[in-house]
């Protein structure tokens, strides 16, 4: 089961999670590492031991910003927030895995919040 | 202009400036003019002949003609000045032993085209304003001079001497509309397959003759790689469509950079194969790839295949990536 | 009737596990004119070589084929047992079964087919080969070395030692390289000048080595023994033999604000400047880029106080041209320049530096005299943070994908020298690995950590950012303890990766020598030729193969001399004999050939031939001077008649090989 | 002859020059990098050996494909080989694709004595190319053919 779904979050991240060396670079350079409990290299070493389901149940998945910085930085163009993001995905196509519903929406809403952010948030976050 | 010409080389047979004369004489019919050497004034007022049907190149016999002993004149159009030239620049020709006499060229008429429009017994032809007046053994005919007009001469690249000791008649110019690559372009638009038709047909006519090859003055090896049993390539008679393919794809090869243009395969070849298409190929090759480059226009540049551009010069893939298809 | 002899290597079971040896054995054996075909476990074994020289001599060959690895390998080796057999060398062919097939094929029954075809060719071709005998060609005693480095002042001193004539051309002011720039070594910590100065010194006084300091080289031509280099000597616009590098000039130049690259930029020179106190040859150079003088003809005071009237303010660049025997390339390395790692804040903050840099602010000669002072307010750094790979082992066109070799130990040498000196200093170093293979290496890398108490963090430094209050924050992962941290630093030092010299690959050209992706010189056998580049007479020495560390530099150096010195002892070589040649009675003269040829070896000459009517003709033919011709063989495609042909690689063998191909 | 596409397995003839493109090939043997067995390789000097009469000769006797491979460009061991290839090979593939001959039949690759993978990807893309095309026939001398 694990296999198929490393097979899958390899093929929808198109990352070869071979290439990292381990330098630790995207979690050294990461934004969000303190909110995090797996931090972006451990992604990339999760998803190459196929050790993925911890990843799917943990909230790290939501607290990526998808900035890039790792993309950018790592020195072997290994590309950590791609798995994170195609660990995202795997984890809400899953039925009703949804992680924002719109009835959560009011609650978060304060003035400063841009209503493209809340947009985005669903494509991000839902099916 | 045959008068001039007689009178020009018997004065200067006469004062001892060439000892001989390249030019043509008549052959079997009027319309087949053979290159000749003339050794006396006699055999010159007899049989030297320059008229609408000369069209023969005589550059080539020069490689052999200037290495005898004495000066020799030869009558050169502007076409074979190129050819000519292009033999001084390989060191064929000694250049010390010619005495050049640039004369006007064509068009040149071709007799077969006459005798497609059914005229035959051909005695003599008279061009009046366009009009040929044919004086046959069944009376006279007429037709339109443009329809008659030798296949080489229809493209003509150049009026131009780029060779000459002295000038009879007007100089011409390098002509840069001439339209020659039209018809190579033409085929480059069609599909491989249209093309690989169109060459099967041509080529598949081929009898092997080697007129092209013997005509050709870029064809001028002491001995041709096809005669030589040692190139692993030679061969007598072209037994399949690969030899066909083959012999004429490797005398393109051989000659390009070198070609002139002078047209004189198509013009001899017996199957009327339009050999001069597979030589206007690799000029416009040149000309678009590497620069233009008119061979035989000077004695020192160096020829396209003897050269390169390290920079600029674009990779073979360049063939797969233009074209048809 | 020809008389072919067979064998087929096993090569263990490098060829014997894919290919069915004996199968290709077999096959081959039925080709016409093999007299004999077998298989062997190792044929480039004395006891595979006897099994050839016993078949020839038994069988009385006329050729043979070796089925074997690549001719590359031991085309020579079967060569030599052929001779000594008394079988022409140049009647051998190879048939490369193993890396063109026992090594990329998987599948027994192609890779035997593949196998036997590859056989075919080569048989095909010996029966076309012909006895081939070597030319000899003199060799100047005189080498060539290119770059006055380390690895280069090592070179020159062996050959000078061996007794032949050297010289040196160096693009910089003064010979020394970056090793002139280095504070200590390691692992022994001692002083680099106090062991790289006396090096120059005695090269400079060496009467064997002649200098070409701030000269460059222009133009190769030639081959092994016999190159003719022009080198180009830069002005100086001052006269090399009337300065004493007094120093007066440059005491009283006037342009003070130009940055000092010998020390990184760190500080200012004058315009007229000697690049530091041991500098050799020790002669000024006027830098006209800066100099008021050349640049608008206003001062001329370094002139005036010439003593010895060495300015020559109207010196114009100046070419010669030597000869030389064989030529040594020690153009060495540099640091990557680091402008596109904005996370490192490098071109920002004045207080992160390279380690480079951090050698010349340590060094007694460097801007603060010995003293590591912060650059940006020269205040004393408390917190240090090493951060390697810094360009190295990177997959991106960022960095190199190569590990740059020297980083860990420098960088142990720089944490360790550091808190030796203040051990008031934290010394943080974030290591990807720590890569210290070498005599006394790991343990040089121990001391730092166990008695020196550097601490060395298993991560990568993700982001360093310059604060208000001076400090600079590190961002960085400790991967162990799994967190993320963030270090107060007052210095950061980059070890940037090291990549060959950019005037590495032009030179390459010129040498007709190969390069690999990353521009080092490729050596002409990974492991058992490092030292000789694929193109006969050229040597390698130091970083330019690789990145080296000094005694590796060094060692390579030396190797590198030796190799020129058995070049140089020769008074001959032998030729390869596998060149052009023109059948005389089918060139047309017509000078194709020569238009495309790249050693100048075809000449043109009138010979008379006697006709088939008897008559005399003379005609203009060409000759190709053996010794000279190289054998590319780019004159036998010109050469339309097919006059020109190639020995070893003949039109009809080639033609043999690919019909036995195609059949 | 019915030709079955999935089992036809050209001939393919690699003209490499020795010293960058054949050790390129000898890499990729050395770090085990499959192609196919269709190419078989002739070693020449320089790819400015290459005689367009070999090529010629190679389709004549049966070859679905033919690649010269040499050094880069700037990188020729004999300084200037490469760039008369270069013409050369040019105006040779413009002439086969003039006649309609298959102009993907034919390949000039500049690979390195450090390109192994660059060797190796080359020829598993170039027999897959002639693979596509099917056998040659347009060049091909019947009576070379086997029986």
């Amino acid at each position: 089961m694990d296999n198929n779904l490393k097979e899958q979050i390899l093929r929808s991240s198109g990352v070869n999670v071979l290439k990292c060396m381990r330098c630790g670079k995207c979690s050294g350079t990461c934004p969000s590492y303190d909110e995090m409990e797996y931090h972006p290299h451990q992604f990339v070493y999760m998803v190459e031991k196929g050790d993925i389901q911890k990843l799917m149940e943990s909230e790290s998945i939501y607290k990526c910003l998808t900035c890039f910085a790792c993309v950018e930085r790592c020195p072997r163009n290994v590309e950590p927030a791609k798995v994170v993001e195609a660990v995202r995905l795997a984890a809400i196509r899953q039925q009703g895995n949804n992680h924002l519903t719109p009835v959560q929406i009011p609650g978060m809403l304060d003035e400063d919040l841009p209503q493209q952010a809340i947009v985005t948030a669903f494509r991000k976050y839902t099916k | 202009m045959q008068e001039a010409m007689i009178n020009r080389a018997k004065e200067l047979m006469a004062d001892g400036t060439v000892s001989r004369v390249i030019g043509w004489k008549r052959g079997e019919f009027a319309y087949d003019i053979t290159p000749a050497v003339f050794e006396t004034a006699e055999e010159i007022d007899s049989d030297f002949v320059c008229d609408d049907f000369t069209a023969a190149n005589v550059s080539k016999y020069l490689i052999k003609e200037s290495r005898k002993e004495g000066r020799i004149l030869a009558f050169l159009k502007p076409c074979d000045t190129y050819s000519f030239n292009q033999l001084i620049k390989e060191h064929r020709i000694i250049r010390e032993n010619v005495y050049v006499i640039g004369i006007p060229g064509g068009p040149k008429l071709d007799a077969e085209k006459l005798k497609a429009r059914g005229i035959t017994g051909i005695l003599g032809v008279r061009n009046e304003k366009g009009t040929l007046h044919i004086d046959t053994v069944y009376g006279e005919e007429t037709m339109p001079m443009f329809e008659a007009i030798l296949g080489k001469c229809e493209n003509c690249k150049s009026t131009k001497h780029v060779v000459y000791d002295e000038l009879m008649g007007e100089e011409g110019e390098v002509i840069a509309d001439s339209g020659r690559f039209d018809r190579v372009a033409e085929l480059e638009n069609m599909t491989a397959q249209q093309r690989f038709e169109f060459w099967r047909e041509q080529l598949s006519k081929c009898i092997r003759c080697n007129a092209c090859r013997n005509v050709c003055p870029a064809c001028s090896c002491e001995n041709c790689v096809f005669d030589n049993p040692d190139s692993g390539i030679s061969n007598k008679a072209a037994a399949d469509s690969f030899e066909e393919n083959n012999f004429h794809i490797i005398r393109a090869f051989h000659v390009a950079g070198r070609c002139t243009d002078c047209g004189e395969c198509s013009r001899v070849c017996p199957q009327n194969i339009p050999l001069h298409l597979l030589n206007r190929k690799f000029i416009k090759d040149i000309n678009e790839l590497y620069g233009e480059y008119q061979a035989g226009e000077d004695t020192t540049s160096r020829a396209p295949l003897t050269n390169y551009n390290a920079d600029e010069d674009c990779e073979p893939s360049i063939v797969h990536e233009r074209g048809a298809e | 009737m020809q008389r072919i002899g067979v064998f087929v290597c096993h090569c263990g079971t490098n060829i014997a596990a894919t290919v069915d040896v004996k199968a290709v054995a077999e096959a081959l054996g039925h080709e016409p004119g093999v007299v004999i075909s077998q298989d062997y476990q190792y044929m480039c074994s004395e006891s595979g070589q006897n099994l050839v020289k016993d078949a020839i001599k038994e069988h009385n060959l006329s050729g043979i084929v070796i089925c074997s690895c690549s001719p590359r390998m031991h085309e020579n080796t079967f060569r030599k047992a052929a001779a000594a057999a008394g079988l022409n060398p140049y009647l051998v062919e190879i048939a490369n079964i193993r890396e063109q097939c026992s090594w990329i094929h998987r599948d027994i029954a192609t890779a035997t087919e593949k196998a036997i075809i590859l056989g075919k060719a080569a048989v095909a071709k010996v029966h076309l080969n012909t006895p081939l005998t070597s030319m000899e060609s003199p060799v100047v005693k005189r080498a060539l070395v290119i770059g006055g480095g380390i690895a280069g002042i090592q070179t020159a001193l062996d050959i000078a030692e061996a007794g032949f004539d050297v010289d040196i051309v160096e693009k910089e002011a003064t010979i020394g390289g970056k090793m002139a720039q280095i504070d200590k070594t390691f692992p022994t910590l001692d002083c680099a000048a106090c062991i790289l100065t006396p090096k120059m010194v005695e090269a400079s006084q060496n009467e064997k080595i002649h200098i070409y300091a701030f000269s460059e080289v222009e133009a190769v031509k030639g081959f092994v023994g016999n190159f003719t280099v022009k080198i180009k000597r830069k002005a100086r616009y001052v006269d090399e033999v009337k300065c004493t590098g007094c120093g007066a000039c440059i005491e009283k130049c006037p342009m003070k604000k130009v940055p000092n690259e010998f020390n990184m930029g760190l500080d200012n020179r004058h315009a007229v400047y000697i690049p530091f106190a041991q500098a050799v040859p020790k002669i000024a150079t006027i830098d006209p880029n800066y100099c008021m003088m050349l640049k608008n003809g206003k001062c001329g005071l370094c002139s005036k106080v010439c003593a010895a009237g060495a300015i020559d303010y109207k010196q114009q660049d100046s070419f010669i041209e030597e000869k030389y025997g064989a030529i040594v390339v020690a153009t060495g390395f540099n640091p990557i320049k680091l402008d596109k790692y904005d996370e490192f804040s490098y071109n920002t903050c004045p207080d992160v530096v390279t380690s480079l840099e951090l050698e010349r602010l340590m060094n007694a000669a460097g801007p603060n005299g010995g003293t590591l002072l912060r650059p940006s307010d020269k205040s004393h750094p408390h917190t240090i943070v090493f951060v390697q790979c810094v360009g190295s082992r990177c997959s991106d066109e960022k960095g190199k994908p190569y590990c740059s070799k020297i980083c860990c130990m420098y960088t142990a040498k720089h944490a360790m020298l550091i808190r030796d000196k203040y051990p008031d200093t934290e010394v943080y170093v974030f290591y990807i690995d720590v890569r210290t293979p070498g005599k006394n290496f790991d343990e040089f890398y121990r001391r730092a950590v166990e008695q020196y108490n550097v601490h060395y963090i298993k991560g990568m430094v993700g982001k360093v950012t310059p604060k208000s209050d001076g400090k600079i924050d590190v961002q960085a992962s400790d991967l162990l303890s799994n967190e993320q941290l963030h270090i107060d630093a007052d210095m950061v030092v980059l070890a940037a990766a090291i990549e060959p010299d950019k005037t590495a690959r032009p030179l390459a050209t010129m040498l007709t020598t190969q390069m690999d992706t990353n521009d080092f010189f490729t050596e002409a056998h990974p492991k058992l030729r490092p030292v000789e580049s694929a193109t006969a007479g050229i040597f390698l020495s130091g970083a330019c193969q690789g990145p080296k560390d000094i005694p590796e530099t060094v060692a390579q150096g030396s190797a590198a001399a030796a190799k020129a010195i058995g070049l140089l002892c020769k008074n001959s070589i032998t030729c390869n004999p596998c060149v052009a040649h023109s059948d005389e009675l089918m060139c047309n003269g017509c000078s194709s050939c020569e238009k495309v040829r790249p050693y100048g070896a075809i000449t043109y000459s009138d010979k008379e031939f006697r006709m088939p009517d008897r008559t005399i003709a003379v005609r203009r033919v060409a000759s190709v001077n053996p010794a000279v011709c190289q054998g590319c063989g780019a004159c036998t495609v010109a050469c339309p008649s097919g006059a020109m042909d190639l020995s070893g690689f003949s039109n009809s063998q080639i033609m043999a090989e690919v019909d036995a191909i195609c059949k | 002859m019915q030709v079955n596409d999935n089992n036809f397995e050209p001939v393919i003839v690699a003209f490499c020059c020795n010293w960058c493109s054949y050790a390129g090939a000898d890499l990729s043997g050395t770090n085990r990098l499959n192609y196919p067995t269709n190419v078989k390789i002739i070693r020449v000097p320089c790819s400015c050996r290459v005689n367009p009469m070999f090529i010629l000769r190679a389709f004549q006797r049966g070859a679905d494909g033919v690649i010269i491979c040499g050094c880069h460009p700037g990188d020729c061991h004999y300084t200037s080989g490469n760039y008369y290839a270069r013409r050369r090979i040019t105006l040779l593939y413009s002439m086969l694709d003039f006649l309609g001959i298959e102009r993907d039949r034919t390949r000039l690759e500049w690979v390195s004595a450090a390109e192994g993978a660059k060797f190796a990807a080359t020829m598993e893309s170039f027999t897959e190319q002639v693979k596509a095309l099917g056998p040659n026939r347009r060049l091909e001398d019947l009576r070379c053919r086997k029986q």
